[in-house]
């Protein structure tokens, strides 16, 4: 069945902590498990439920994410039935922003999109907390609750988000569980070992609660953030719940955060929960080969994508496509991303190379779990272990 | 721009040599290489050689191969000017249209031809392994002024008798056709190219048609018509990989061929890459008790057992000490543990249970069938 | 998500009654109203009710239809999770399949079904005009738990004698069906719409099909056997225009009707809208000397003359000093100068020269057919 | 045939002139002749020999370029085979910009999609010289001249492009009339009746040639553009031609010649010139019905879109897609774009309507050829003539 659903992503996302990685690139548009973008997670769930167009916000120009993206027949988001995707790039949140003539956009192409896709609800992600939600279960809560809107969240340890992280956790009324009272940042809980329903991001949302929202945002420049409307519908009279997610989930906020959830894929569980149980996961499709393992190769507990060459020693890595891996070389712990070249004699451990790096005959990198050394695009690591780094 | 030539891909036959893989599904769409079905390869030359009509001929268990082809959109083939079109049978006024053979196949296809109104129409093989630039063979053809240029290679005198042969004189004009002769006089085997002025060729099929006389079949009728007639026939010898995979033993040679990293199809060269309609599936994943050496492995695949010199398609699952050694194994398969597979094709979607052993031979390759169960509660003998 | 319901649109039909106008093309697509073939109407209910993957059944000149179906991408039906697959005649181990009635084609078919192991089959035929939410159909075929609901809907009694029909029970239980019955006992007339539990009618086709009694018809094969079993038949009611556009009179009589801006088929209603796979052309060029009203023009048009009352299909050309007055234009039609048309058809690419007058009556259309030439020095008499 | 052929747009186009139909899309998004938007026609003449690949490089955040374009698939560029379109926005030109960063990947950019997509030549191309090229023919006059660099160049009169234009002019040799010699501003022709040659900023070039170019440019700083380019081939020892274009051919530098652009289309030879006698056009499919004409309209002279519907009168008019004109309506001499609603007793006679625009009953606007009155998209027109602006 179609939905009748207007999803916004919202990926105007921190990526501070995520540099070098996102020096060029949204976070969006990180690569992700050998063959995947994170936003490939959100619109894999939307492309479940049917939803026929989608509207992007985007901080930078958007590069590598409408190359990504292009039409988004992938996902069934076809231009000529339904609408398609509608990309807006150069975004910035709305409390950075001065200058009225942007802010008119912002919320005019909010509200042109919505109002214009004969959708009954809204619904809005982003690309930083790694999941996969089944939307239909979601709208079947939401609608059996008779909701103005439902707040998606997973109950986490304190610990599995940064110390100064910038997110937010609900708190339940204590008469109906299910009912959103308020919110609170997470660094209000101090203790590690602490429970909090973490605020995923993601809500969805009657159109008329939506374009109410929208009218009272304008008017006080606030962002169209998920954050911001449960604050709003608090102060207004709509039922707002809270929808629990227990699969996998990883908040990507940093380096660490970001190598941790590509080693979890290496887990069978959480590769599982991530890729079979749930929605499949779509990406674009690329024309290729098989990877191809050579005579004296060795592979202990890896992912690869296709159009590899693997000539040498793999343990406990992700390796995206076309990379060639010589005889004797030998990679630990790391991720290597596409179109990298690894030469004979070469040891990383605990890496993290970006797309094209070179790595010279005998280069020896080692990091650490809980900082791994980042190599940026383009990079050429000598012998010596030096780097030059890509423009 | 105008359409110059259309390439015909003749698809429609069962390969009944290759058994039981393909009692379901044609043998264009027979598995191959791990990423690839057979027609890949001629619709792959097709986009490379800028033949962008392509006509798909297709009847028998078209199912499958029709779904792959598609609207030859993974292949570039669905452009403003030139698309891919899968031919099938089909009635009409008078009467109902099967293709009794490859010949026939285009008699009944004239309409789709005269549509696109091409000078030249290429026939074509769906069921070979090679990569070949179309254009140059155009070109020959263009050169020479022929009325018809057949693609030839040379085979090794021994193997002759077991082609159709083409006698040329020195300036390469064929004068003789030898369908599997006792005593070839050449050594320069019919690959199945040919290419045609269309309106020369049109004319010979609708002419011969009213005198009740078929011309069923390109080797048997419409090279000896040509001949008969003294027609400009020219031979384009072709230098390559060429491989027919009609039997088994080929099909498995083929395989273990195309799992050389040497090798001269070279799958991997950008300049001429071999396109598929592949599926949207998962990174491969190699556990701590996978070992694999000398094989080819595609995304989709989960493997914790031993994989020696073989190559295993997309979403195969291989259990715990397992072991595949100079084998292929098709998409979807479903390898339990403690199995052990040698010289053998696992169909697609095949399930083979636990402790289950499969050993075949250089002559005789074991077979398991699509969505064949082998081993467990269900066929314990 | 799993396929909950396969829909087969039947298409195999030639629409005999149509004359010239089916005679190299199949009924469903014949052009209608300016930008569409008849199939849209099919093809866009499905898109519009959610049902993703459809099968079209072909068989009779399928070339331009398979063309216009494509992949589905013009309705939205190439997703991941649905698509459209074109069926058409194949043969295989068990022999030649071509399709020899209704029931039988999806009989042929059994395997297509299959693969996407629905819960329910909608069958449809390619060749009615209307709009139609199935979703609806669907639910009431769940709310009465019927193996089988027949779209039905109420026609004057006066015709009910030239229709299949359905006599129910006060719960809308069909319990009786009679095909163009001389005193029909209900005036709600079969649509030719079924919705079946997939199971049990495959059990029907096939078991029927061992005994050698072939279920060849829906109408006349399944619904009396359904009937015999006491199967749980159910009417579903349809209000709203509905079409079956099989002579030339009514297929010109639907295009007079789908002229009114205030017909109830809204063909600007952009919460149902009609798909079609549109050519890329340029504006509608009206000239000084045009002069258009109450007519539909469509994109690739150049007019210079008069049209009146009239719908003209996308890329015509219309001289100076004609006029077209309650006529249906095909596309890519000619038509010269000091032409005069009335109450006529006149077909896809036909020429019509210089001064030619083709007039027809309400009882007596005139057609040309595609690609035709009247008038002129080719046809001077 | 394939084309081994790398294309960039180079789609930085000066748009002052042009406000306000410029506020919010570049000039290559400029709709035109009812279904068109200029971009469409470098996009088929490329489709008509098979470009596999194209680079944009767009000023600004591109969104209404994003929209029509898409995954290029309408003029045959696919993603999974040959590359795709490859998109860069918020390109500044060099002169205006000292930020070394950006600089980088300017150039970068160029390189590496020139470098990467296995072509033999380049061919550049802008939007606002409107025009139908067969490059099927400029191919092969590239090749029998064995020439490293041909720019496509009309003859024209002086007093066709604007008093103050600035482009340019070629200047040929006297010994090989198709040999370029140097290139001046077409400003220093002052005589209207004066022909010149203009330069149409098309040309095609050796990727040799043009890896030079961009070698040098990058060191000093220098735009990717044909003038920039004629001026090297000078200075060094590369051959470079001129090769005649004679169909119909209009720079669209300012109002006044986008309205005529498009007046110009109601003459059958301009109409036939552009659309029919070379290379089709295409642009992205919509899904539509036929514009119906009702009983009293009265049309003169005009061209529509599909999906509209024509109650009134309509003289010498461009009409785009979606439009209601009601009954006694009058339109001469104008523009309506798409999605417009003109009420009944209108009367609009050199005006040019943007995008939704809502013109109420009784409502009279009247320009002048030389100056049609330009009304911003969004817009509502009042009885009195009042226009109050879209947001």
């Amino acid at each position: 069945m179609r939905t009748k659903i207007a999803p916004i992503l919202n990926l105007v996302e921190e990526n501070e902590n995520l540099k070098p990685l996102t020096n060029r690139r949204p976070v969006a548009s990180l690569p992700f498990a050998c063959r995947y973008r994170l936003v490939d997670f959100p619109f894999s769930s939307l492309s479940s439920i049917e939803a026929p167009s989608a509207a992007l916000f985007i901080s930078g120009s958007g590069h590598s994410l409408y190359d990504h993206i292009r039409s988004g027949a992938t996902w069934g988001l076809e231009s000529s039935v339904g609408g398609g995707v509608f990309t807006h790039s150069h975004i910035n949140l709305k409390a950075e922003l001065e200058d009225p003539q942007y802010q008119g956009n912002y919320y005019d192409d909010h509200y042109h999109y919505v109002s214009r896709s004969h959708a009954e609800y809204v619904m809005i992600m982003g690309s930083n907390m790694l999941s996969n939600i089944r939307l239909d279960s979601l709208l079947r809560f939401h609608e059996k609750k008779d909701s103005d809107a439902t707040v998606i969240y997973k109950k986490i340890k304190r610990s599995e988000v940064r110390e100064d992280s910038i997110h937010s956790a609900l708190i339940m009324s204590e008469k109906d569980n299910d009912k959103i009272e308020g919110i609170r940042p997470v660094t209000d809980t101090t203790d590690p070992n602490d429970s909090l329903l973490l605020n995923m991001e993601m809500m969805i949302l009657s159109k008329d609660a939506f374009l109410n929202y929208l009218f009272k945002a304008k008017k006080e420049n606030l962002d169209v953030s998920v954050k911001h409307i449960i604050t709003y519908c608090h102060g207004s009279e709509h039922n707002i719940y809270g929808y629990e997610y227990t699969g996998y989930l990883k908040v990507i906020e940093d380096i660490g955060s970001y190598y941790q959830a590509n080693m979890d894929m290496l887990n069978e569980d959480n590769f599982n929960s991530l890729f079979y149980r749930s929605n499949p996961v779509l990406t674009k499709l690329k024309n290729s080969a098989p990877t191809y393992y050579g005579k004296h190769a060795e592979i202990n507990n890896a992912q690869f994508a296709n159009d590899c060459e693997v000539y040498g020693k793999v343990e406990n890595s992700l390796v995206f496509r076309k990379v060639t891996i010589a005889e004797d070389a030998h990679i630990e712990d790391s991720i290597i991303m596409q179109d990298s070249c690894i030469e004979e004699d070469v040891h990383l451990k605990y890496v993290i190379l970006d797309k094209h790096v070179y790595v010279k005959r005998g280069a020896k990198l080692e990091g650490t779990p809980d900082e791994p050394i980042v190599v940026a695009k383009d990079s050429v690591i000598y012998e010596d272990g030096t780097i030059e780094e890509g423009e | 721009m105008k359409t110059e030539t259309v390439a015909m891909i003749l698809a429609g036959g069962q390969g009944s040599r290759l058994g039981k893989l393909t009692k379901h599904i044609a043998k264009p769409a027979v598995p191959f290489g791990g990423n690839y079905r057979i027609i890949d390869f001629a619709l792959s030359n097709c986009a490379n050689s800028g033949m962008n009509d392509v006509g798909v001929v297709t009847q028998y268990q078209p199912l499958i191969l029709n779904n792959h082809v598609g609207n030859g959109s993974s292949w570039g083939l669905n452009r403003h000017n030139g698309e891919a079109t899968i031919l099938q049978p089909y009635s009409s006024m008078e009467g109902e249209k099967f293709f009794k053979g490859t010949a026939h196949a285009v008699f009944q296809n004239i309409d789709f031809i005269d549509k696109k109104n091409p000078k030249y129409v290429m026939i074509l093989s769906g069921d070979h392994i090679y990569k070949m630039d179309y254009q140059k063979m155009l070109d020959y053809h263009k050169e020479q002024e022929a009325t018809l240029t057949v693609g030839v290679m040379p085979v090794p005198w021994e193997d002759a008798s077991r082609f159709g042969v083409m006698n040329t004189d020195k300036t390469d004009r064929i004068i003789e056709f030898q369908e599997k002769p006792e005593n070839p006089k050449s050594n320069l085997a019919s690959m199945g190219i040919y290419i045609f002025n269309w309106d020369r060729l049109k004319k010979y099929l609708v002419d011969n048609q009213a005198k009740d006389r078929q011309l069923t079949d390109f080797g048997h009728h419409v090279i000896p018509a040509y001949l008969r007639n003294n027609e400009a026939i020219f031979a384009y010898s072709f230098e390559g990989y060429w491989k027919d995979v009609g039997t088994i033993e080929s099909l498995w040679s083929a395989n273990m061929e195309f799992l050389d990293p040497e090798h001269e199809l070279d799958i991997r060269d950008r300049n001429w890459r071999v396109y598929s309609n592949n599926p949207n599936t998962t990174p491969q994943f190699l556990t701590e008790s996978a070992k694999v050496t000398d094989s080819m492995i595609t995304d989709g695949c989960y493997i914790s057992g031993e994989v020696v010199h073989s190559i295993i398609s997309h979403n195969v699952k291989i259990g715990k000490n397992s072991s595949i050694k100079d084998s292929f194994v098709m998409p979807n398969a479903v390898i339990g543990e403690n199995v052990k597979i040698e010289k053998a094709i696992i169909g697609e979607g095949a399930q083979i249970h636990d402790g289950t052993e499969i050993i075949g031979s250089d002559d005789n390759i074991e077979v398991v069938g699509y969505d064949e169960e082998v081993g467990g509660y269900t066929d314990e003998n």
